[in-house]
């Protein structure tokens, strides 16, 4: 009932931990086995470690979140010799979430870490707005976006799937300029480019200025998103952005996702993951559902077929 | 660390804006020392998203009990500070490392600035437990603001400075240890940066144990909001995590600010 | 300690509602004396009277709302006639939003509701996500607003505000752009595209599929652009988005808006405005100031004048 | 109009998911007729930011208390049915034209589908008190969620229908209507849109008058979320808001969706 098969990806079930709110799972196993996980997006991975932005790193926002990490991580190496080794303990396919200034770190990162056993697809990080360094760049022009996307599709030994900025006027565009390029999927969202300032001192709660929002504040972009692309490309989406519950969740495969990530949910309730998990099949059947794919594109499959424009 | 509904004992204010919060639950079981916190979510709407870290001030393993004492300053604490006796709270923890009460056999100086006060209450007891002298000294803004002064008492010699004078001596916890040149083996400290700062700088050479603060996103080690570079390896990539490293940390192992 | 001036507006404070969240005043006039206001910006008028989109036309997502009125309003006759008269009793600026479907529709509202002796300026709405034929463009490539602003301001007999939309890649750019044009000033943000689906029926719970955010929920996207765009531009800032409270205004003034409207939240609390402009100065006092005036820019003023770089 | 602070007297499920609020406060001063409505904050938290449409089941302007009956189905009306007799509500009202109850002056048939049976309850007892005959026909989908049967009866004739025939006639008002074929001078109505369709095609000349839902916004008839075309001019821009024009309309004057 709830298994979903996607390039790369023999999924369990649809639901697995955002990229950057799970870092490389140690803590969280802790808490509950990981096999029960669809999958886990690690954090990003730099070609060489990464001590990120000065904190204070997150603030609060009226049911949402500012995040401005800095691709904290320590780098491929470690990545490769002691995260994905460790993960390999659980049966749980992971998506490898990668990010880098230059198409050359990408490409260099891709073509290592793709070659791990258990990792079954990557995620090109080509969103993250708090790194200065062009960055950006890659997450809001259709070509560079597409040039990064075929750079990254030549080395690796997985599929690739391109994770998309919110931050841009035209999200279908970048949407097919990444599945032009070769993209296996998309995934979507990423933050916001949001800022909190605090009245007492007048700065930027966050030290680096701006941060990325996430949380339900976010969600009906996301939905938005998400129901615009998945309508215009034929490659798969994994839709994230704001998801606390079951029922999120369900909208979001509605607005046309094939399967959903859990980012800042993660925080609020450490075991949103598997509890999800563990609702979805009830949930579906009160829905009237026999399978979480008879939910996917619901929301513009429906309108397709009949007409329900008002007079 | 569990995630666990624990049942509000009491929450009543003890000084302005100062609230203390007795908690009753299974969690407590699991608390293995002093310093440590947990992560609480102040209600189950959205709005006010994250769980909010407090430190555990006082806990009672027998009577599966704790005692949280907290500031309420923004909303969430506000929210918090509102609840009733009865009412069930989604307590997250223990979390983190606290202060190692072996660390000290004869002597202990408990410096506590503000909310920062509260930690150092359990440190204290356990301590006083062990057979350890403690000297307490407590820095707050004004009188209003004091707290939990008798019952600091009651374990050992109590000084009490406040910014304006109004209650103890005028001034900060520094002019009193500046003052009273106290000896001992080891000086435990939770409070605001700039006094953590100034006793980093008086004590450069003594065994000192400091409890840090950061705004954090999950408190257990995964999203990398909450970290300090440690200083043997200023330019270079090394850090550690308040949330699992901390909160409480030996002197000179981390940068007090980012 | 209030008092604000602007290019055509000597606001008494700088508080008024937003445009399409108080109507024509009519009905918040039963509440409170409009005189209080800083001001008002009218809903939308075109050249004719609109019906809008159909219903459901709002629904509310975590600490938002969305909207797809779709510019209903009684057209530029009636208001000019009825409307704007009726509102003349009252001591109080007038800012009237205009849309429109061409640049000719824009140019003739422009000339005519300009020439009201109680309208002090206008409020160009470029950014309506919600009117399909072509609107959005004009609110989405800085050349094509920079265009029209350019046609409306030849007509104008006030100042001409740019009411900007968030949806882009690039917000100072098309501030920068308007600016250009000859814009006299700046109002930010309109509502953000976003959807929401109701689980049951697999469908959008807006009539018309996807509909604009607004509400808490955005108010760090409204700030961070705020932020941005006061810095870049030399004309001032009217900021909006999800104000709830004074310390949200001040954060707004702080952000570089020397002016705040307030949307959503007369929906949530019908007195809030007035609230606010009673409970301002207080707060102004607590926190330091003397004049509403020092608030603003001061989260980039001070950035600027001391360097808050973290080793 | 006002926005006031009322303080709950009682809250208590009285059927499945059905709730039923008393409220005091001099807000209710201020109702003219039964029908009109109020919109609720449901706590000041931001998540759930809108108010709640809810109409007046019942109010005593001696008293100063009003009825609401509402059903928990949603996040917003969950977290209100589980508010405690003695705190407080925002409420906002008395809003919107009620149902005109001088428009009979000898019978009325009074029908009521599922949660909008409750504004027919102050309606039946004031015409009741006029004078005029009152004949109840009242549509729920189950046993379980049927109310207010009794207190209904107590005011005049009263026929209740289940969908799935666990109480009363199995099937829904309009097959009690077909059968019953009452005489009547005024009809008056609130329930599912299917219902009110159903009533407006088969009483086409007769004195109907309809309660509409639609979501709101401000309540008050500034944003417009409201609007019904009118049905005199389909083609046209014509039309009327729900909050302000209604919630109350006459058979015909708007149509019935969008
Ligand atoms: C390890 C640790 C232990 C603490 N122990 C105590 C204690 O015992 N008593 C006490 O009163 N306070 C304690 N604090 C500080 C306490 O966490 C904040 O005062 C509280 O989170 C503020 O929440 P709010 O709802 O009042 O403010 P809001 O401004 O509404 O908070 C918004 C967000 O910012 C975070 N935040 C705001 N201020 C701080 C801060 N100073 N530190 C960390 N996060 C912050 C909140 O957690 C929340 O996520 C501790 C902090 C840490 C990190
Ligand atoms: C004039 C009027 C009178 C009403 N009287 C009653 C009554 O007496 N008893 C009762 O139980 N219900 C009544 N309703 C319906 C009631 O307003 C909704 O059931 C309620 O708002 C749903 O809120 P929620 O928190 O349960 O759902 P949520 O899904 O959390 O609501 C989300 C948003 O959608 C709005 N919404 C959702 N459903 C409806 C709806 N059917 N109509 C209007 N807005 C909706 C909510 O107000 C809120 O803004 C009335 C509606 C109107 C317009
Ligand atoms: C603290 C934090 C760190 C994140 N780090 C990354 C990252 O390293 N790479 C990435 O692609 N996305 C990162 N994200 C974005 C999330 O993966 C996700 O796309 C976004 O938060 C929206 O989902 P949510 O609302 O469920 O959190 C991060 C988000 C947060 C909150
Ligand atoms: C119901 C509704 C109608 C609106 N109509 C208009 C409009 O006619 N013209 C316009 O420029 N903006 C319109 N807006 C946008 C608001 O003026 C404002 O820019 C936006 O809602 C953000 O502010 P807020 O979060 O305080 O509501 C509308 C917003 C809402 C919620
Ligand atoms: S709070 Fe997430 S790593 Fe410390
Ligand atoms: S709800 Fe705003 S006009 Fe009716």
């Amino acid at each position: 009932m709830l298994a979903v098969k996607l390039p790369g990806l023999e999924l369990k079930n649809p639901i697995m931990p955002a990229s950057g709110c799970f870092g490389f799972g140690r803590e969280f196993a802790k808490l509950y086995d990981l096999s029960k996980l669809g999958a886990i997006m690690i954090k990003a991975t730099t070609l060489e470690p990464r001590f990120g932005n000065p904190t204070p790193r997150v603030a609060e926002t009226p049911s949402g979140m500012l995040n401005a990490i800095g691709l904290q991580n320590p780098g491929l190496k470690k990545v490769m010799e002691e995260e994905l080794p460790w993960l390999s303990q659980f049966d749980v396919p992971i998506i490898a979430n990668i990010a880098g200034s230059t198409v050359e770190e990408y490409v260099e990162v891709a073509k290592e870490i793709s070659k791990a056993p258990n990792v079954k697809a990557l995620e090109l990080n080509i969103s993250c707005p708090n790194v200065k360094q062009g960055g950006i760049m890659f997450g809001t022009v259709p070509e560079v976006a597409g040039h990064l996307t075929e750079a990254v599709k030549n080395v690796s030994s997985v599929p690739v799937y391109v994770k998309l900025s919110p931050n841009v006027t035209d999200i279908v565009a970048m949407a097919k300029a990444v599945e032009k390029a070769g993209a296996d999927g998309i995934t979507m969202i990423n933050t916001l480019l949001g800022m909190r300032i605090d009245v007492k001192t007048g700065r930027s709660i966050i030290a680096n200025g701006t941060g990325g929002l996430s949380g339900p504040a976010v969600k009906p972009i996301a939905v938005r998103m998400i129901y615009q692309v998945s309508q215009s490309v034929e490659i798969p989406v994994i839709g994230m952005g704001g998801i606390m519950n079951v029922d999120d969740c369900i909208e979001f495969l509605q607005a046309g996702a094939k399967a959903v990530a859990i980012g800042t949910a993660n925080f609020v309730n450490p075991y949103v993951c598997v509890e999800l998990i563990d609702a979805l099949p009830n949930r579906l059947k009160e829905l009237g559902f026999d399978h979480v794919n008879e939910c996917v594109g619901r929301s513009w499959k429906d309108e397709k077929s009949s007409s329900n424009s008002c007079p | 660390m569990i995630k666990a509904w624990m049942e509000i004992i009491s929450n009543r204010p003890i000084a302005k804006n100062i609230y203390k919060m007795e908690l009753k639950g299974e969690l407590v079981q699991r608390i293995t020392c002093p310093g440590q916190f947990v992560q609480i979510k102040v209600d189950d709407s959205f709005d006010l998203l994250l769980r909010r870290p407090i430190s555990i001030a006082e806990y009672n393993a027998e009577k599966n009990t704790m005692t949280l004492i907290y500031r309420a300053e923004g909303a969430g604490t506000k929210r918090l500070s509102r609840k009733k006796a009865s009412e069930l709270v989604d307590v997250f923890g223990p979390l983190g490392n606290g202060f190692p009460v072996e660390e000290t056999k004869e002597k202990a100086l408990l410096v506590g600035g503000g909310i920062g006060v509260p930690p150092l209450y359990e440190l204290s007891k356990q301590l006083v437990q062990n057979g350890v002298e403690v000297v307490h000294v407590l820095g707050f803004s004004t009188k209003a603001a004091v707290f939990y002064e008798q019952e600091f008492k009651e374990l050992g010699e109590t000084f009490v400075a406040t910014v304006d004078g109004t209650f103890g001596a005028k001034g900060t916890v520094m002019d009193i240890i500046n003052e009273q040149r106290f000896t001992f083996e080891t000086l435990y400290t939770c409070g605001p940066t700039p006094m953590l700062k100034a006793i980093e700088e008086a004590f450069p050479h003594k065994k000192v144990f400091l409890s840090l603060e950061e705004r954090m996103g999950c408190g257990i080690g995964a999203c990398f909001a909450c970290v300090r570079r440690t200083k043997t390896d200023a330019n270079d990539s090394g850090y550690k995590k308040i949330c699992t490293d901390g909160p409480v940390f030996r002197i000179g192992e981390v940068m007090l600010e980012c």
